[in-house]
């Protein structure tokens, strides 16, 4: 990976994403693999081909131009608004793990030179849960979508809405598709690409709102929990039920595409729906020498 | 709210309840030993009534949450049988199936044309499987979002009335875009060209509901609930045990006053003592006497002043927290980030 | 049946929906019915609601309020453009059987005191089959349902594009459905009524546009043949497909609705829909007798 | 064109036809009796070449549909490989399904992005069997119809590639909506706010084809067909013998050039001798050029204007008669008719 955005911040344990260890097992295939080649490999396993799930900080990196990013709303954090018992402990908790302040980092930059605003949402913080602050991140992206003529990019992964925010987070459903209705409005573009997991609350609004909906291979994308439908119908579900692949022979996302080639693959849709381009300096005339 | 011992409330509640097994158990026992139970049961009885009328008089969530799915509570076709005349109902999402757990119909209230669309729970089993206890596939959301693109031409205003326990979580409304189903219909509902009323009369179930709650103004009978997740959910996922429904109900702060003071209802319509099944009529005046004030209201209002109105109202939804150190920087004007490799 | 609006016009010989004779047999449940009483209950079987089908005329006469109906285009007739085997002939014996120019009948007039622009096909005008001049004649009602800004009910029953006109009939389905988009920009009513049978190119087009469809009982109602499909599929298909009623579970029509209830429907949506209203002169106010 | 008997090109068809079912029998007879067959073979293949020139000089309808359904003849990803690139497709209809018999893309041609739909013929039997032989359901028209959106949306013109024998006519296609998908398709092309040419390169199989055939341009190949039913289907409703289909190939007037008479199509792509398959490249070319054109004319053109045009195009298509006595009354101002009763 690049390292080139990591920084601490609510900086008191170290990264824990995988455990350490200079080799990594895969989930998946079960190989050991050398933990830099995987690194290198943008966490998908060299042997099948696994995509290891990232962090928002990873997701940022290896998607935009290096150096290229502005963050929005470092700050902005949820509260405790019900009274929820150990919610403040758990977003403490979860702060700690992550070194972020929330389950979403919101900024704008540039991928291979097209200017954009993006979204990535944390699995690892709170399961990537939507509550009031995810939800304003998000709303505030598409706004400044809005008001720059930008193009969005959100990459979402999430177990649902936060419930220890009540009703407040089933809110923050409204509240982020009535912003991406503004831009829609406004003819702007917006891109989703939906990482292992996608689910719930998230799937119910913004993540299924894109005009194009990328996904991961093999991420997980769907409204309701496999048990909770397995309960209802009373029948084991198919092992590829609610996989990437499956909804994309269900007509309901528009592209898979492997984690190496998402960034190209975001690149040229950007440049199709014309976004604006920011020449790297390197390329820019160079001011003629003072004689 | 973040003890973990029963409130007073729930606590009446389950006195009541340990109260009305020791009833059963006399009675039985009368019964089947064919003696007389009366010197002991008198006592019961009086302290069972004394309890109930505590309990309505100030009812636990959990309570609450028992009344709003109340088989007896009236139900969607109730109210619009009583509050609306010319009823024309419309079938069909033009592209699956028509979902019998979510109407949509033309009608008239108070004269005037409206659209009127809802969640269909029934009265018994028989009416709950036809109309799938009220839980929509995403046809049913697509009905609705047809049913309201009428009312947007015809510019008549949208009456929604909420009560599911959900949507339906099955693998076929999966595969057929249950998700994306509520996504268009929460976006485009917030960004409909016509006034939306909602009015949450029993179960609000999470997304399920929100595909048709999006409104101008939210309307929710006293004893309606209003929740992301069911109380026997939440203790599930947070304490792997869904016996604690009880405790879940009251953290999740879903009935209508709470939800009032949230922000997420506009108006709580009071129900008659001991739920709006004890007294439908006044249930129904209450809520004819509260959509016919905001539809009229909400009438003088111009197109554009209200989309904006109404996108600034969920737009406020939530509570956040910009720490000082870095809002001012952060919210005003974005600043790189420095890297650390 | 009401009679008030039949008319000689290409009245070579004698109209014959139904065979002569007292009593007619009900092809559906094989009893003999008295034949006035079969028209008094608009050719719908007393014995087992079966839905005679009706010509253009009979419909607009039970549909429309007396005397309200004026005909536009009456004599708008298709010509043979592809100088087609025997079209010629086909036509002089449809318009010899129906006294028909043609396989559709438009004007305006009221429904109950509402105002409308209305169409009927008439299937027994080669099928109801549409050509050029059918194309042109529902085209040209919704144009003036958009120039007079009235509402536009058209009654569908065809087996489709009529093939004698080749491809000149498939352009109809485009030119109606223009046609309709218009109305539907400018926010005017329109309803589609399928009654049986009404297939092939009419589906494809405004049969399908309404923005509330009705259909008869019984009314066949599907794009492809049933038996073209029992080959594709090599099954038979359910007796009940392609049936109103099937279409209404598949939530392709809004409503199913008895002919003997049909004007009344038809009444209540266009008051819905606020067709403008002519009250009839015997309840307009009378004039103030002079001294 | 009104006479039952064989036009010239039909019966140079069928010469050709019973010659090689001739030189076929004299093959089999050769190799089953190993005799020599070459001194009569010898003259009948040359009148057979001499008769395939005569036909491809000037085929005859029928020829032509058989070259239109010609399994070698270039497909919609051959058109779409060659012609476009930074292709990426788009797949699904959002509600049910991906269709893989309709296609439809975001592309550059000539670098200027455009969104493709097409159907997507295969060139062999599994292909085309995973692809349903170019015939789409519901859900993908629907898909077409998404893809059109966003290119409204980014206001980019569609590219509409015709090759299909019609809709599926199976059961699921009906019941998913089938009439509906394609008369949702036509109405929203006729009004759809960015240009839309449409290139018909083999079979225009009726309301199939139209659902994403209306178009501001509509070009079309010299050998490709556009009917509204298909030659052997004609045959088996006029004459109950699908064996006919030649007469009804004559009969449907079918061809590009009969269709450019008749102000259905704007103008004929040439075909190599023999047919596209026979130089492909050269086909490529011809679409490539005339694309170019008629994209470069319509981006001119301001989109009211456009629409006015393109409204007015197929509001003119099909010839009708006014008789006289009545059109002065009728058209102008409708009449009361004398009732009878
Ligand atoms: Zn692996
Ligand atoms: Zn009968």
């Amino acid at each position: 990976m690049l390292n080139w955005l990591r920084r601490p911040k609510y900086g008191s344990l170290e990264r824990r994403e995988m455990p350490a260890g200079i080799w990594a097992k895969c989930p998946r295939c079960r190989n050991l693999i050398y933990r830099k080649e995987l690194e290198r490999n943008l966490k998908v396993c060299p042997k099948c081909a696994y995509h290891h799930r990232l962090t928002a900080v990873e997701r940022l990196e290896i998607t935009l131009d290096e150096n290229s990013f502005r963050e929005y709303d470092a700050g902005l954090t949820s509260t405790d608004p019900l009274g929820f018992e150990n919610y403040p402990a758990k977003l403490s908790e979860a702060r700690a793990k992550t070194d972020q302040a929330e389950a979403v980092i919101t900024g704008e930059g540039t991928i291979d030179g097209s200017q954009t605003i993006i979204g990535a949402l944390d699995f690892h913080f709170m399961g990537g849960s939507m509550g009031s602050a995810v939800g304003e991140k998000v709303a505030r992206a598409a706004e400044r979508s809005y008001e720059q003529r930008l193009p969005l990019v959100i990459f979402s992964a999430s177990g649902g809405a936060r419930m220890q925010e009540g009703v407040l987070s089933l809110m923050q459903l409204a509240k982020t598709s009535a912003a991406i209705g503004r831009i829609h409005d406004a003819g702007l573009p917006y891109l989703s690409v939906m990482c292992d997991p996608t689910t719930g609350g998230v799937t119910a609004s913004f993540a299924f709102l894109g005009d194009v909906i990328l996904a991961e291979p093999g991420a997980l994308i769907g409204f309701a929990g496999r048990r909770v439908i397995e309960q209802t119908i009373r029948r084991k579900l198919p092992d590829d039920f609610q996989t990437a692949e499956f909804c994309l022979q269900k007509g309901l996302i528009d592209m898979v595409v492997p984690r190496t080639e998402m960034r190209s693959a975001l690149a040229r849709l950007l440049a199709f729906v014309g976004a604006p381009r920011v020449l790297p300096a390197a390329i820019e005339p160079a001011p003629a020498a003072q004689p | 709210m973040t003890e973990r011992t029963p409130s007073p409330a729930v606590d009446l509640d389950r006195q009541l309840a340990d109260l009305e097994q020791e009833i059963e158990r006399l009675r039985k026992r009368s019964r089947e030993q064919s003696v007389s139970v009366d010197a002991e049961l008198g006592p019961l009885l009086e302290r069972a009534d004394h309890l109930r009328v505590q309990i309505y008089t100030n009812p636990s969530p959990w309570h609450i949450v028992q009344l709003a799915r109340q088989s007896q509570r009236p139900r969607l076709l109730d109210f619009v049988g009583t509050l609306c005349s010319d009823v024309m109902e419309l079938h069909g999402d033009r592209l699956y199936r028509d979902d019998p757990a979510l109407l949509a119909a033309l009608a008239r209230f108070e004269g005037q044309p409206v659209v009127v669309i809802g969640h269909n729970k029934g009265k018994d089993t028989k009416e709950n499987i036809a109309r799938n206890f009220g839980m929509p596939y995403p046809e049913g959301y697509r009905k609705a979002l047809r049913a309201m693109r009428l009312a947007e031409k015809f510019r008549y205003p949208v009456i929604s009335f909420v009560d599911t326990p959900g949507a339906y979580p099955g693998d076929e409304a999966e595969e057929r875009g249950q998700a994306e189903a509520i996504a268009r219909n929460i976006q485009e509902m917030s960004r409909l060209r016509v006034p939306l009323v909602v009015v949450i009369t029993g179960e609000g179930g999470s997304g399920g509901a929100l595909a048709i709650a999006v409104g101008d103004v939210v309307l929710m009978l006293q004893y309606a609930v209003y929740t992301v997740i069911s109380p026997e959910g939440c203790a599930a996922i947070l304490w792997h045990d869904a016996s604690r429904a009880r405790d879940a109900a009251e953290a999740l702060k879903l009935t209508a006053q709470d939800l009032q003071t949230l922000g997420v209802v506009d108006e709580v319509l009071p129900e008659p003592f001991g739920g709006a099944h004890r007294d439908p009529d006044a249930t129904f005046a209450a809520v004819r006497e509260a959509l016919g004030r905001h539809l009229q209201a909400l009438r003088e209002v111009p197109i554009e002043i209200l989309l904006d109105r109404r996108y600034k109202k969920y737009r406020r939804m939530g509570r956040i927290l910009e720490q000082s150190e870095q809002s001012a920087q952060s919210s005003q004007s974005p600043r790189p980030l420095a890297g650390d490799g």
